[in-house]
Parts: structure tokens; C-alpha cells; sequence
């Protein structure tokens, strides 16, 4: 037994290792399954909760223009959730047992939901900086080892990128509007740079699991790396927009041929991890509300479903 | 002209407050595929909302925008009957407004199609499509709520009696209206009924709930008597375009 | 005075935020001498806030109103705490809600009533007789509903819960706070603490309720960093002034 | 036993004839004292309900003096509806019996508050005209034959009289204000105008109960004559401010020294007696709501006096 166990082991990083995707019917380990549920359900979760910040201010959209594009977006991120919930499925997690975690706090949700969205400026911060640090964690996922989550993967970027240059655009907007469109815009980046930096995870010294992850393919940058792509991406677009970013240790290093930035506040981070952002409870709390006062229209739907197919099973006797 | 434009305001007032009220649902729907479905009706009636504050301002001609139209009245100037500025409720008050504005919404379109008015015509082509699919949804739903467990055909209930009473206006024509009806530019709401009533007479049925019989019909939105309601939507959708005027975005 | 124009919005804002959230009760209260009971303190408290802005605006001295600092600063301007924007929930999130801030409030007035700013003590004196009994009511509401039935205690419970994380920041000075208790203009936070805490084990005693403990406190709303409860508000007590600029009233 | 009851009926209208006030210890026929608890009870719900239309304008009041005055008003009503509850269970009524009434519809409240608060002028119109509706009809009911009821509604017409006088003061200030204003004016008193002459009741010929009344001395003037006292008084009102009363019929008539004016729509009357206002269902809603969430409350508080009495007499004993 013990050397069957061993082959099938070795015969799964055999493939990893010549980048064949995995796929739902193959043998894999428990570690590595496990692995991808947490982290598939996390991002189902996350496009769920990110819902929540951007939903804020369609109602109060300053064009029908903005409040088309805006709304739309949510709308995607609402698709991308059924897609990484269903990438999740193939790996024998029920959608039920996924949101029985989210809302019981065991399962997370990326941590940058937990900032309230303030002004209008904060959609252009969320699609330019959020949806940026987003991306460049994603576009590699495009190539992960599981088949159906690279997949799910290949389509989320497609669209995370255009909600992307969406944000960029309402940022620019701003800057080449009237001086208080401006303060808005710079506001609006002083609140997010930030947390977005955070998105990328704890130092890698910090990060145990990112080896394992690399070796299954399921990762394949360090947190640090994409943390300085993205730094190296973003400060020159700011500078485009004529903002500044609020780091004064950001400078360009000829030497490393990269920015140089500041250190992050890991304080801050862990705390929001820890549930200590300001919004975790309400956002937490906005979810489990839906969920709940939800359930008569799920049964209701069940039920009606059932009598369907009852009807149909005496109709065809 | 002056009464065509009237019309189209009345038009997109409709659409732009039945989707704001959609779009409060986002990220807070009873399932997530509902949310999407809540969300891409809302953002049909946006686009078709965009279509017709567009035409109207052609129409005007005072160099007034769709953004101008859609953030910069008072809450009298407002046009949309009452039925689609009633709060979200729970689900399936939701559901009960939109079937009731569907099923008028989609024959209306069918007919307004013809019109004589080429501009008016092209966007009831468009909107046409879309009203269908929402029918569908929310014809579903009614059947979905009513023949389906003892909670849900109670909220149906409680939805239909809190809400039947607005679904008169949409037939119910106001003199604008009625000048375009005899001018043969919008369809007659009376010969609209017979289709009307069979696929409300049909949605029932499935549902296995009675149609309410003999509701005083409550009017007024469509000439600028509105409910308390409408006044704390505008505060939010103009808040934006009131705190910054004149600015682009 | 820059600091001390700084600081007498902050307690304008409070007191502004915390009466609208209050005068959203009205009408709609558990009982007819508690709508009456909350639509007095929210009284109270406006009045608080229009001694305060207009204080304000003497030491800007730059010509603006009570109402267009009341009305006309954006979200990120306003300098509230965060505990009274939020909402208002059931009864009990209020009673909690009210409970902190008064905790704060009357202790924090009876020493400031002593301030060497003559303007600031005469606000104090005022408003201290008005706080106590407001302390003393949310005191009383805090008891009864800890000890008066299973529902009240576990509905004070979750408020607990939920809002025992927003009253740290009301005795945690910012940079503003710190240079005017440096400079003996407003009290010392920590002074203020042992008769704070002592009213707090004495109301949660009687209430049977253990102090929560160990909670992490939540700041930010001093400085601008709301939450997304104080737009709405804004949407709402903005509306009349944002939609007809510089008209008096 | 037939004598004694003529009797005392009798003794009890020379009472009322000699203008002595009846007191809750005092015998009274029965219908006297239900009807005056189906008035008294009214008045008070009118009060409670009423807090609602002008309790939509408070968080969005255009001013802090305004606002302050405003929620002041609101604040009395609730005064009022206190006093009023009072009064009535000075006749034996309990005051959880009469909200049941209000709640399950079968005691009414003015019709008044039905029509919506749609513009801050409404809250002018509200004051000016409602009040001043209110007042004509409420300052006889300071003499009426009931003591309790005499005496609170001395207290009411007080506090009234100051908020007419308010309300006339926003018109005013609109009137005189910039043109939009004066609009705003213009339309609330085109919705108000009409509805505020519904609230004397019905014509004298469909008002039946009218007669016993007047000999109850519950009521001292039939609706038709307050209907033209009030018409005679706002229309020279209305003018001072500048505005156009929407009846084209009301024209001076030197004959009778007294304004005509049209016939009041009394289709629309009846429909929203009968529910079918604009606002009926969500005043309701609103009231049956607040009772129904603050049930946890009362209990919260009845349980705990409870508590305490019980505590008391332990250490007593």
C-alpha cells in the first residue's frame, strides 16, 4: 500500500512539474485538494464580499454613465463568485458548506473589503489599485495546476483587467477635473495604497505556506515579488495622474532597477485580519443577513422544484 | 413635441427608479445567481434609462443632458408612477413590483415597437428583448413563491395585498397620454389589457393564487404625486450631482 | 484657536450625528413616552450643536454659518466619533449606543465647564444639566433591559457586542485633543476614566452584565475615517441645502 | 329603577346646560361616554400618527433652526397624544385597548395625515394649515362638557396656536425667499388646501351624530360653520403671502360677509376615509411596526418593575 501511495505522489508532481493540468477525476493529495478549496473558496468569497464596497455607491453614482459601468462591474463580480464556487464544487465542496464557513468567520475573504468605501473616488481607487494588486495575483493563477481553476482563472482576469482600466479611467477623470475632483482622487489614494500593498500577503519570511504552494504550482510568485511588481507598476501611473503616493520612502533604484518603498503597517494588517478592519462587521454581518433572511426564498424554490418534478413523474406513470 | 417629450421623461423616470430600487438589492440578494439576475435587470433598464433621457433632451432641446434630466429635478418633476418607488420589501415584494411592471412593460414595448416615432420605435426594438427575459424571471418567481412552501406563498400574499394597488396606474392613462394614444403614437393601454390580464390570469394559476378582484387602484406618480418614498431616493441618487454641480465625471 | 476651531466641530459633529440618528426614532418608538423620551435628548442635543457651530464659526472668523458648517463639508470633513453614526438598530443598539456616549459626555462636560475658555465652559454649563439627564435615562434603559427579560439581555448582549469596540475612541485624544489638554483647555481623557468606569461597573452591576473585556477598540472617525453609515446621513441632511444653494430658510 | 335612570339622564344634561363640567367620577349615559372615548381616542391617535408626516422632514430639515423647531413640534404632538391617552382612561378606555383599535383598524385617526410630506414646504402647509384647521376645531372643545377633555385640550390649543404660527412663518420665509421657494410654497398649498377642508368632517346634512353632540356640548359648531370660518380666515392668509388659493370658486361675498368658495371633492374624501389614501398603509405599517418591534421592550420593562417590587418587599419583609 505504502508504495502505491508513494507512486500516485510522485506521478501527481511528475505532472505538476511538466505544467499537465490537473483535473477533477485525478488522483491528488489530501494537503493539495485542501489547499485549493481554501483558497478557491477565499477568492469565491472575496468577489462575494467585494461586492459590498462598490455596491455602496451605485445608488449614488454621479452619472448614469458611471452607474451603468459601475453596476455592470458588481454584476461580473457576482459571475466571477458562481465560477470560483463551482471551480471549488469540483473539488467536492458543497456551495452551502463553503458560506457555512464564510459566515462562521472560519473561512476568509480578502482582507481589503474591510475598508469602507468613502467617497466616489474610492471606485476609481478600488478598480485602478484593488482590481491592479488583484490582477498581478491572479494572471498567474491563469497557469495554476488545476485545470478547472485555471480556467475560471482565464476568464476573471479577462474582466478584472477592463474593470481595472475602468478605475484607472475615473481616476484620471478626477485629475483633469475641477481642484476638488482632484482632492478627491488623492483622499481617495492616500486611504488605499496602503491597504492594496497589504493585499499581496505577509512578508515572505512570514508567509510559511508559499513554498509548498510554488512546488504545487498553485503559486507562482512570493508575496514580495508581486508586492514589488506592483509598486514598480503603480507609482509611475500616480505620477501620470499627477498624484502622490503616500510613502515618502518611495524612490526609484537604479541599482535594483526598482522603486524602494516604505514599510508596510503589519500591525494594521494582522489586526483586519483578525477581524479589527472597520468594516469586517458589517461586511460579515451584511452576508449573514442575506444568507439568512434568504433561506424562505431558497426552500421556497426547493419546494417548488420538488412539486415540479413530482408532477412531471405522475403525469409521465 | 412638447407632449411627446412629457412621455419619454415619464419613460425614463420609470426605468431609473425601478433600477435604483434594483440595484439596492446588490450583494444583498436571497441567492447569489439572484443578485446577478436583480443586477443585469437593473442595468437593462439603466441602458434603456440612458436611451430615453437622451431622446427626451433631444426632444427639449434646451441643451439639457441625460445627467441634467436624470439628478437635477425636484421630486414633483418626477414622472414615474408609484408602483416602482415602493421600498424593496422582502423577496417577494421585490418579485410582486416587477412582475406587476413587467407584464406592463413588455406589452407596451411590443406595441410601442410600431410606433410612428422612429426614435421611440428603436428603443422599445431594443428594450423589447430584454422586458421579455425579465417577464420570464419574474413570471417564475410568482409561480416559484406562491406554489412553493407555507412562508413564501404568505410573503407573496402580504406582497400582492400591499402592492396590487399601484398596478392600476400603469394602464392608466394621463392626459399626456392620452393625447398621444389619439395621436397614434403610444398604444392604447385598454386594448393592452386582454393580453395583459391571460398572462396574469396564466402566472396566477401556476402560482395557485387568486388575482385580486376589485383593489381601489391608487394613482398620482405620473403626474408628480408621489409617495414619501421617492424623496429619500433622490437624496441618495442626487447626492453626488448636487454636492458637485456642473462637474464632469 | 485653529486647534480650538478644530476641536468645537468635533463635538458639533457628535452632537449633530448623534441627534439625526436619534430624530430617526421619531414616531417610531417601542413605547410613547420613549419617542418622547429621544426626541427631548435629540433636542437637547441640537441645541448643544448650534451653540457649538456657532462658536465654531466665530473662531473661524472666516464668515460661515452654523448651517454651512452644519451642511456644506464633505464626508471626510465631518469629525465624529464613529460610535454615534452608527445605526440606530433595535432599541437596545440605541440604548447602548446612547449609554457610551452619555457615559463620556456628562463626564467629559462637568469638566469642561471649567475650561479657561469662557465660551466652552458656558456651552458645558448648559449642556451638563441636559447630559445628566440623559446619562441618568440611558442608565435606567441599560438596567431594565440587562435585567428584565431573556430577549432584553441577549438583545443587549449583541449590541454590546457590536458597539462596546466604537467607545474607546470618545477618551482616546487625537494630535488636536492632546495639544488642548496640554494646554489645559479641555480635560485629561485618563482623568476622566476612574468616575467613567466606576458609573460603568455600577449601571452594569444593577444590570447584571459583565463589562466587556479585552475588546479591540476602533478609531478613526475623529480624524475622518468614517464609516460607511455617515454618507447616507449626509445624503439625507444635506439634501435641502445642496439642492438650493445660499437660500435662507 | 326606570325613574332613577330618567333621572339621573336628567340631572346630567341640566349639568351640561348649566355649562358644569362633567368629571370622571360623575355618572354619564353610556353613549356619552363612548362617544367621547371614540372622539378622545381619535384625537390621540391623530396625534401619534401625525408625528409621522412631519417626523419625514426632520433629518432633512434645510436649517439647524428649522430642524430644532421642527422635531420641538414633533415633540409636542407626542405631548399631546400622551395627555389625550390620558383623558381617555379617565372613562375607563386602557390605552392598550385603543392602540389595538388604531392597529386593527377599527379606530380611525384624521384623515389629514394620510396625504405625504413631499416638500419642506409641506412642513409650512402642515403648520398653517392643518394646525389651523385643528385649532378651529379643537378650541370649542376647551369648553366642552368633559373635564379631563377640557383641560387637556387647553394645553393642546396652547401649544397649537404657537405651532400655526410656525408653520405660517416657514410660508412666509419661502414666499419671501427666491423664486423656487415661492414655487415650493405655491404647490404644498395646492396639494394641502383641498385636504384641509376635509378635516371638518362631512357636510352638516351626512354628518348625523352632529345633533347630539351640540346637545352634549361635546361640540359647539357644526363642520359646515367651521368650514367657512376656517375659508375666511386662510384666504385673506394666503393672500398676505402672496399665494393663490387652488379653487377658483372662493371669491368675497358681501351678502353673506363671508368667502364662497367650491365644493370640496368629497369622493376623495370618502376613498381615503376608507383606506385608500396615499399614505394610509404606511402610516399604519409604520404604527403597527413600532408596536410590534417595541413589544420586547414593554415586556423588557414591565419584567424588570417587576423585579424590583418583588426585590423591595423581600427586603422589606
Amino acid at each position: 500500500m505504502e508504495t502505491v501511495e508513494i507512486n500516485l505522489e510522485d506521478q501527481f508532481q511528475a505532472r505538476i512539474d511538466a505544467d499537465i493540468s490537473i483535473e477533477p477525476k485525478d488522483w491528488m493529495p489530501d494537503a493539495y485538494r485542501k489547499t485549493l478549496i481554501r483558497q478557491i473558496s477565499q477568492h469565491a468569497h472575496s468577489e462575494l464580499v467585494g461586492m459590498l464596497p462598490e455596491g455602496n455607491w451605485i445608488t449614488r453614482a454621479p452619472s448614469l454613465k458611471r452607474k451603468s459601468i459601475l453596476l455592470s462591474k458588481v454584476q461580473d463580480e457576482a459571475g466571477h463568485g458562481l465560477y470560483l464556487y463551482s471551480a471549488a464544487e469540483t473539488l467536492g465542496a458543497s456551495r452551502d458548506q463553503m458560506l457555512a464557513d464564510l459566515h462562521s468567520g472560519k473561512a476568509k475573504y480578502s482582507s481589503i473589503f474591510n475598508y469602507p468605501t468613502l467617497s466616489w473616488a474610492d471606485m476609481g481607487c478600488v478598480g485602478w489599485l484593488v482590481d491592479g494588486a488583484a490582477i498581478l495575483n491572479q494572471v498567474p493563477l491563469c497557469r495554476t495546476s488545476y485545470g478547472p481553476y485555471a480556467r475560471a482563472m482565464v476568464r476573471v482576469c479577462k474582466e478584472e483587467s477592463f474593470h481595472q482600466r475602468q478605475g484607472f479611467e475615473i481616476m484620471q477623470t478626477l485629475c483633469e477635473g475641477a481642484p476638488e475632483q482632484k482632492a478627491m482622487a488623492q483622499e481617495a489614494l492616500n486611504r488605499w495604497w496602503w491597504p492594496t500593498l497589504m493585499m499581496f500577503g505577509p512578508k515572505d519570511a512570514d508567509s510559511p505556506n508559499t513554498a509548498q504552494s510554488m512546488n504545487w504550482r498553485i503559486k507562482r510568485f512570493t508575496n514580495d515579488e508581486l508586492r514589488q511588481k506592483f509598486v514598480d507598476m503603480m507609482v509611475p501611473q500616480a505620477e501620470f495622474l499627477g498624484l502622490t503616493v503616500p510613502d515618502p520612502a518611495v524612490k526609484w533604484n537604479e541599482a535594483r532597477q526598482a522603486y524602494d518603498f516604505g514599510e508596510v503597517n503589519w500591525e494594521e494588517f494582522w489586526n483586519v485580519v483578525k477581524g479589527n478592519g472597520m468594516c469586517n462587521q458589517d461586511r460579515l454581518g451584511a452576508r449573514v443577513k442575506a444568507h439568512e433572511e434568504g433561506a424562505w426564498v431558497r426552500e421556497a424554490a426547493l419546494a417548488h422544484a420538488k412539486k415540479r418534478a413530482e408532477r412531471a413523474e405522475t403525469q409521465a406513470a | 413635441r412638447q407632449q411627446l417629450f412629457a412621455y419619454v421623461l415619464q419613460l425614463a423616470d420609470t426605468s431609473l427608479i425601478l433600477g435604483h430600487r434594483l440595484s439596492e438589492w446588490c450583494g444583498h440578494g436571497p441567492i447569489l445567481e439572484q443578485d446577478l439576475a436583480m443586477a443585469n435587470i437593473a442595468l437593462d433598464l439603466l441602458g434603456e434609462t440612458r436611451s430615453l433621457f437622451q431622446y427626451a433632451a433631444e426632444l427639449e432641446g434646451q441643451g439639457r443632458t441625460e445627467d441634467d434630466l436624470a439628478f437635477l429635478r425636484l421630486a414633483t418633476e418626477y414622472r414615474n408612477p408609484l408602483l416602482v418607488e415602493q421600498p424593496n420589501g422582502d423577496f417577494a415584494a421585490t418579485i410582486v413590483r416587477q412582475f406587476l411592471f413587467d407584464t406592463f412593460h413588455y406589452h407596451c414595448l411590443v406595441e410601442l415597437h410600431k410606433s410612428p416615432d422612429a426614435q421611440l420605435a428603436a428603443i422599445a426594438e431594443k428594450a423589447v428583448k430584454e422586458a421579455a427575459y425579465h417577464l420570464k424571471w419574474s413570471s417564475e418567481w410568482m409561480i416559484r413563491l406562491g406554489d412553493g412552501t407555507a412562508e413564501s406563498r404568505q410573503r407573496l400574499d402580504k406582497a400582492l395585498a400591499t402592492l396590487w394597488r399601484y398596478s392600476g396606474e400603469l394602464t392608466t392613462p394621463t392626459a399626456t397620454e392620452q393625447a398621444l394614444q389619439a395621436a397614434g403614437i403610444i398604444p392604447d393601454y385598454a386594448a393592452l389589457r386582454p393580453a395583459m390580464d391571460a398572462h396574469v390570469a396564466h402566472v396566477f394559476g401556476e402560482a395557485t393564487v387568486p388575482v385580486p378582484q376589485g383593489v381601489f387602484m391608487m394613482t398620482g406618480g405620473k403626474e408628480g404625486r408621489h409617495s414619501e418614498h421617492l424623496g429619500y431616493i433622490l437624496a441618495e441618487l442626487q447626492y453626488m450631482q448636487r454636492t458637485y454641480p456642473g462637474l464632469k465625471w
